[in-house]
């Protein structure tokens, strides 16, 4: 019998803010859902598109990036630019046909171990209802029918 | 590209941390799955990886399995990625073949579900494994450290810690917003549990400031902003006009005299609104420097020019100076100790407990000065009808342990509030009423102090005021005060007719504290404090290296709790500097020269000017020493020319891979 | 003398879900974070003439007490005014828990004995069930003829004066659609999937 | 301005003057109000004590019926008024109970969407109507006429929406507006013993007597009332306050019957000669009674 679905969300925190704010809920013992994987940066302003592109070709369901609020960047700014660089990636991902909920920008600052909780209990949620994008699967489909067509 | 070391020889250990991974993931199940991935060759779980047999564990195995990569699977790198690094370089491996997994805060602490817990620990792991094969050996950068410290902050946190640097040799720079230092401390009358005088404690160390050969005092004057990194700050400081020369005032106070107001016309700030001051003033008599200041906001020279400037006449010295502008100081300093203190929960946001209705209503702090003998009343505890109290209510938490006010106990207010009742018994003679939620005394010698006060016959009532007013029912509550409040532990509502009540006010942050955390880029904590890197293993230290926190700016605490915590700031910062050189996380980024196309794309990104882009090549380079390694110019990099060490794209890639590829 | 009582409390005496059915109420979820301060006790004016503090009320029933929590004079001499409500500094809604047990404490016919003010509840209860409307005359002397007939005559002077001034009538008031109402109460009351 | 118009029980028995004075000076001011069709009890404090789900869903349909008129809804009476929006805001906060709700407003053929907004009058005569348009319509200043300003509790608690809730000001801004003295009357938000006068009158008529003595003391000539029940209490049982507390008496109106006679009202208009403790002589000793 196949397991039931259940969301994978790929999770990039920037290490001054959000990561701490991980930390603190789960020294709060927080209790939330257990569908992200984190992915630790120096700053959301690490964050290349190619890998949010790249979780969601290996099969991510959703992708969600944590960064400090804005005005509080470790780095003075890189939260600016991770939040330019975020408006490019939905409209990307808009084009590829990828729903919008299924990539998540969010300040979360050290102190907001309940915010982590809070957003990722939502995305989970969100993308649950979404169902799995799965696309490796619509590749390898796509692939047949091209192949199928030759 | 370097030389990558041969075949990946992969060592996994993971953590149970006694139950608090065990008790939720399975760890074996995740040792056994990891022991069947590309490259692992040795995969064990232990009870603690981070005590020495786990670690000595690591090297042996490095020894005898020629082990070049190393992960361990336990609590947050923020925590032991330091230890294990360490551990690593005992087995004769470069540290930075090594990569940490978060089992503990982000997995068994934060999940129910033991299978969905053990599958993330499984697919951490294996982001891991796949990651570390990509790691390199790196060389730590060292930087040098700049042997200046700055204190921001004049209160007890910030004078014992310029006193203890200073004492030590260093250069100290103390900035302190008021007009003179001595913070809160100054304005309060004894000091609980053992009641000896807050001034005969703090005056002489104020002195000590002044004189010290290594300390330079800046009053009145504020940080406007703070950039560099660990070791190199570099700091510029605002001082405000005080129209009064520091090099010549002598404090004589003849200006003060001279003034055209013949009364003090301003609520004087230093003795929390008791009193009133004239707009050129001293805020106490050993106010430090001895230096008057003129109040731009109520001094009628500075407002509209217009004054007969009699203060200026008055001075022998010449030492009043009305075109005095601003200065701008900058500085450089290896470390920072932030000392920024609290301030009191205005008791008005209560109308329940009347303060600013009834003529009798006090807070703590106008008590504190009220019954100090150099107070506005010198030391004379009067009613606002000149009559002296027959019975007072002290009413504690007032502001704390609230959800619509502050949630947080303030610590302190149990303590001053005994000591208050002892101080208002003693001045007046009057019955006085402690009423409270909870005694908190946990510190040397206070329960003996609470149970001295319940000796000397002051009353404790459990229960929280709801109402403090001047409805009366009976003849005796005829003209006074009503404090309506449940006495919980007798089980009844009681009225009780008191002359006075004092609000035990709670402690808030500042309120700049914002502003102050942007200026030093440090973080607060939910309720506003300045966020300490960590509760236990670094108390005083923030998240920003080289910036380290003293006193209440951090959260309440009492005068011993502070001073010894500013003893502790000091401390770091001067195993900081007294080091004179400090190791930088070697994650900062490099161009490949090959794949630069010399675009400067990254040039304007980097918030540090770290890149400069070489014209003869036409390649950008980056200034290792400049760089903090955020990677924002890595990320936008089109060439993909740029390299992040500890974040380069391969280990992020396997990282991804890692989670999403199901074994 | 009064007659002494057994005071001990056994753990088998307490019911421990009572403090979390109760909380389940829409409305009352903050009543574990009470820190027995006692402001709702001091903030409340009926408390003057109550045998248990609303705190104590609080205490109970959170620890399970559910025999004495029902049975309290307390939560019947609570008027709904609110003022603890407000007043409390963990945000515990105390006016809902009151009405939390007064509701359970009629469930399971527990009040105390001779205490008209839950006859009235439930008398204001059937009168506006039926016609959708109360009119406090009839409303009053249903509440006596229940409690204490002798107590009505007492009361002849106050409604001679409201007849007087024109504010009290015997007719009883109604509304039209009395039918539906009673079906939109019993659907509201009705367990899901019960409503005809 | 329109609203709509929840009159309540009591407003259509006891409290018949409040009703009386309302619709007198809200005519006055250009203020229309609809009496919704067939409303019913809000179920006030009573109903809750027996079933939680129904109270709701009784004062649910009243919400309901008021919907479609597309305006506000001005509730007079203190319980209705809180009942009325605490309603609303359990519904829109509980998924469950506005699921049992909405199935018994189906059954009688209703829906409710959650756009009503409810609003006591004291609240649109001060921030829609305005201070100064009351002080427009002004012919006879309460000169010198001291009140005791009494909000009791519902109205201001637990939403006060408008006002403090222990501490609200703005009947005190209207009845100046009007020209009366308000004295400072620390007493303006406790309890006036509520239902308890009649079901425990040795409570119930002891909390009445509080407030009556405090208004005494500090002066009062009246006391002005936003709440047909505290209105009850306050004047029906001074007889027996004389009897069993105190002999203390003041007389007690309501806010709009202070505001009517500003207007230039009659006393009859206005409902005034309803009153059990008749307010005619205080009124006559400032010079302020009207003929008939």
């Amino acid at each position: 019998m196949p397991e039931p679905w259940e969301p994978r969300i790929v999770a990039f925190f920037c290490n001054w803010c959000t990561y701490t704010a991980a930390d603190l809920a789960g020294v709060s013992r927080m209790k939330y859902a257990p569908n992200t994987r984190v992915v630790r940066v120096m700053c959301s302003g690490r964050m290349d598109p190619q890998f949010v592109y790249d979780a969601f070709a290996r099969g991510a369901d959703g992708v969600l990036i944590g960064g400090c609020h804005p005005g509080d960047c470790h780095y003075i700014e890189g939260n600016y630019k991770a939040l330019r660089r975020f408006r490019m990636i939905r409209r990307v991902l808009r084009e590829m046909g990828i729903e919008e909920a299924r990539c998540r920008l969010e300040w979360i600052s050290a102190a907001e171990g309940e915010k982590v909780r809070r957003v990722v209990n939502e995305m989970v949620e969100e993308v649950r209802r979404l169902g799995p994008l799965d696309l490796p699967g619509r590749a390898a489909e796509w692939d047949e029918e091209v192949s199928a067509h030759a | 590209m370097e030389h990558r070391a041969d075949e990946p020889r992969i060592g996994v250990y993971v953590c149970h941390c006694g139950s608090n991974i065990a008790g939720k993931v399975r760890v074996a199940a995740v040792a056994e799955a990891a022991a069947l991935l590309p490259g692992v060759v040795v995969s064990r779980d232990s009870k603690y990886m981070c005590s020495d047999p786990g670690q000595e564990m690591i090297q042996q195995d490095i020894r005898e399995h020629a082990l070049n990569r190393i992960v361990v699977a336990s609590c947050s790198p923020l925590l032991h990625e330091e230890t294990f690094r360490k551990a690593t370089e005992r087995g004769g491996l470069n540290p930075y073949f090594f990569q940490m997994v978060n089992l503990r805060e982000h997995d068994s602490w934060v999940h129910e579900d033991a299978d969905a817990a053990t599958e993330k620990a499984v697919d951490l792991v294996r982001a891991a494994v796949r990651r570390v094969r990509f790691h390199r050996a790196l060389e730590k950068t060292e930087v040098p450290v700049h042997p200046d410290v700055l204190v921001v902050g004049g209160g007890i946190a910030g004078i014992h810690a310029a006193l203890t640097l200073a004492d030590a040799g260093k250069r100290v720079y103390l900035v302190e917003r008021e007009p003179t230092i001595g913070g809160h401390m100054a304005r309060f009358d004894k000091t609980f549990p053992t009641l000896d005088c807050a001034a005969c404690i703090l005056t002489p160390k104020m002195s000590s400031v002044k004189a010290h050969p290594n300390i330079t005092l800046w009053t009145y004057s504020d940080v406007t902003s703070v950039s560099g990194y660990v070791g190199n700050f570099k700091v510029v400081v605002r001082r405000r006009p005080r129209y009064v020369r520091e090099d010549l005032c002598v404090g004589c106070l003849e200006c003060i005299d001279a003034c055209v107001y013949k009364e003090g016309r301003v609520p004087d700030e230093f003795n929390a609104g008791l009193g009133k001051r004239k707009p050129i003033y001293i805020p106490f008599p050993q106010a430090t420097p001895q230096v008057v200041v003129v109040d731009p906001a109520s001094c009628i020279r500075v407002k509209t020019g217009k004054c007969k400037s009699t203060c200026v006449e008055a001075c022998d010295r010449d030492a009043i100076v009305f075109d005095q502008k601003e200065e701008i100081r900058e500085i450089e300093v290896g470390a920072i100790v932030v000392a920024t203190g609290f301030e009191t929960f205005d008791a008005a946001r209560i109308p329940q407990y009347g303060l600013g209705v009834y003529d009798d209503v006090y807070t703590s702090l106008q008590v504190e000065r009220m019954v100090n003998s150099s107070g506005p009343t010198l030391g004379e505890v009067r009613l606002k009808n000149g009559s002296t109290p027959r019975s007072i209510g002290i009413i504690h938490c007032v502001g704390s342990r609230d959800q619509k006010t502050n949630r947080w106990c303030s610590r302190v207010c149990c303590m001053y509030s005994l000591k208050l009742a002892h101080l208002l018994k003693e001045h007046t003679g009057a019955q006085v009423y402690n009423f409270y939620i909870d005694i908190r005394a946990a510190g040397k010698g206070y329960e003996e102090f609470f149970d001295r006060l319940r000796e000397e016959g002051v009353n404790f009532i459990r229960g929280r005021v709801a109402e403090i007013t001047d409805w009366t029912m009976t003849p005796e509550e005829e003209g006074r005060l009503v404090i309506r409040v449940e006495d919980t532990l007798a089980g009844f509502v009681r009225r009780i007719p008191v002359d006075m009540v004092v609000l035990a006010v709670g402690l808030e942050p500042a309120h700049d504290a914002q502003e102050v955390r942007r200026v030093l880029n440090i973080g607060c904590s939910n309720e506003g404090f300045f966020m300490e890197r960590h509760p236990k293993l670094a108390p005083v230290e923030t998240f920003t290296e080289g910036i380290f926190l003293a006193g209440c700016c951090q959260g309440p605490k009492d005068i011993p709790d502070t001073v010894a915590q500013a003893g502790a700031a000091a401390a770091a910062a001067l195993a900081l500097v007294d080091a004179g050189r400090v190791e930088l996380e070697p994650n900062t980024a490099c161009v490949v020269d090959e794949a630069c196309s010399g675009c400067k794309t990254c040039v304007a990104l980097c918030p540090y000017t770290a890149i400069s882009h070489d014209r003869e090549r036409g390649k950008a380079a980056v200034n290792g020493a400049l760089c903090k390694g955020c990677g924002t110019c890595v990320a936008a990099c089109p060439s993909g020319a740029i390299r992040q060490n500890l974040f380069e794209d391969d280990q992020i890639f396997g990282e991804i891979e890692g989670v999403l590829v199901h074994a | 003398m009064k007659p002494v009582r057994q005071t001990i409390k056994y753990e088998a005496e307490r019911d421990p879900n009572f403090a979390r059915e109760i909380a389940a109420i829409p409305g009352c979820e903050n009543l574990p974070s009470c820190f027995q301060c006692g402001t709702c006790s001091a903030a409340c004016l009926v408390s003057t003439f109550m045998d248990y503090t609303p705190r104590r009320v609080i205490a109970l029933t959170r620890s399970g007490f559910k025999d004495e929590a029902l049975r309290c004079q307390t939560i019947w001499l609570c008027t709904s005014c609110y003022a603890c409500t407000v007043e409390c500094p963990k945000e515990i809604q105390i006016t809902n828990i009151m009405y939390a047990l007064k509701q359970r404490a009629i469930r399971e016919k527990v009040y105390p004995k001779g205490f008209s003010i839950p006859v009235l509840a439930q008398e204001f209860y059937k009168l506006v069930l039926k016609r959708g409307r109360s009119t406090e005359s009839w409303l009053v002397i249903r509440l006596f003829w229940r409690t204490n007939i002798l107590k009505i005559l007492g009361m002849a002077r106050l409604g001679l004066n409201l007849l007087r001034t024109g504010r009290m009538s015997f007719r009883a008031d109604s509304i039209r659609q009395t039918r539906e109402l009673q079906r939109l109460l019993e659907a509201a009351e009705a367990e899901k999937g019960m409503a005809k | 301005m329109r609203y709509a118009y929840y009159p309540g029980c009591s407003l259509k028995g006891t409290g018949k003057a409040y009703e009386e004075s309302l619709l007198s000076v809200f005519r006055t001011l250009g203020v229309e109000l609809h009496e919704i069709e067939d409303w019913n009890c809000c179920g006030a404090t009573s109903y809750s004590s027996v079933h939680n789900s129904a109270a709701f869903a009784l004062a649910a349909r009243n919400l309901a019926l008021a919907e479609p008129l597309r305006m506000d809804l001005v509730a007079p009476c203190a319980a209705c008024y809180l009942v009325l929006e605490k309603t609303k805001r359990y519904i829109r906060n509980h998924p469950h109970l506005d699921e049992r709700v909405r199935r018994g407003l189906q059954a009688a053929g209703l829906r409710y969407e959650g756009n009503v907004r409810v609003r006591h009058p004291l609240d649109v005569l001060v921030n829609d109507v305005g201070l100064d348009a009351v002080r427009a319509k002004v012919k006879r200043p309460l000169d010198g006429l001291a009140v005791a300003p009494y909000y009791g509790c519902q109205v201001v608690r637990p939403y006060s929406t408008f006002d403090h809730q222990t501490y609200p000001v703005l009947m005190d801004r209207l009845l100046e507006a009007a020209g009366a003295k308000v004295v400072r009357y620390p007493l303006k938000t406790k309890c006036c013993g509520g239902s308890l006068t009649g079901t425990q009158p040795d409570v119930g008529v002891r909390l009445a007597w509080f407030l009556i003595r405090e208004a005494k003391k500090r002066g009062a000539d009246v006391i002005a009332t936003l709440c047909p029940l505290c209105h009850f209490n306050l004047d029906s049982y001074q007889d027996k306050i004389a009897r069993t507390c105190e002999k203390v008496s003041v007389p007690t109106v309501y806010f709009t019957q202070l505001l009517g006679l500003a207007f230039g009202h009659s006393e009859k208009s206005l409902g005034l000669h309803r009153n059990i403790v008749s307010a005619h002589a205080a009124l006559a000793s400032r010079s302020l009674a009207t003929a008939g």
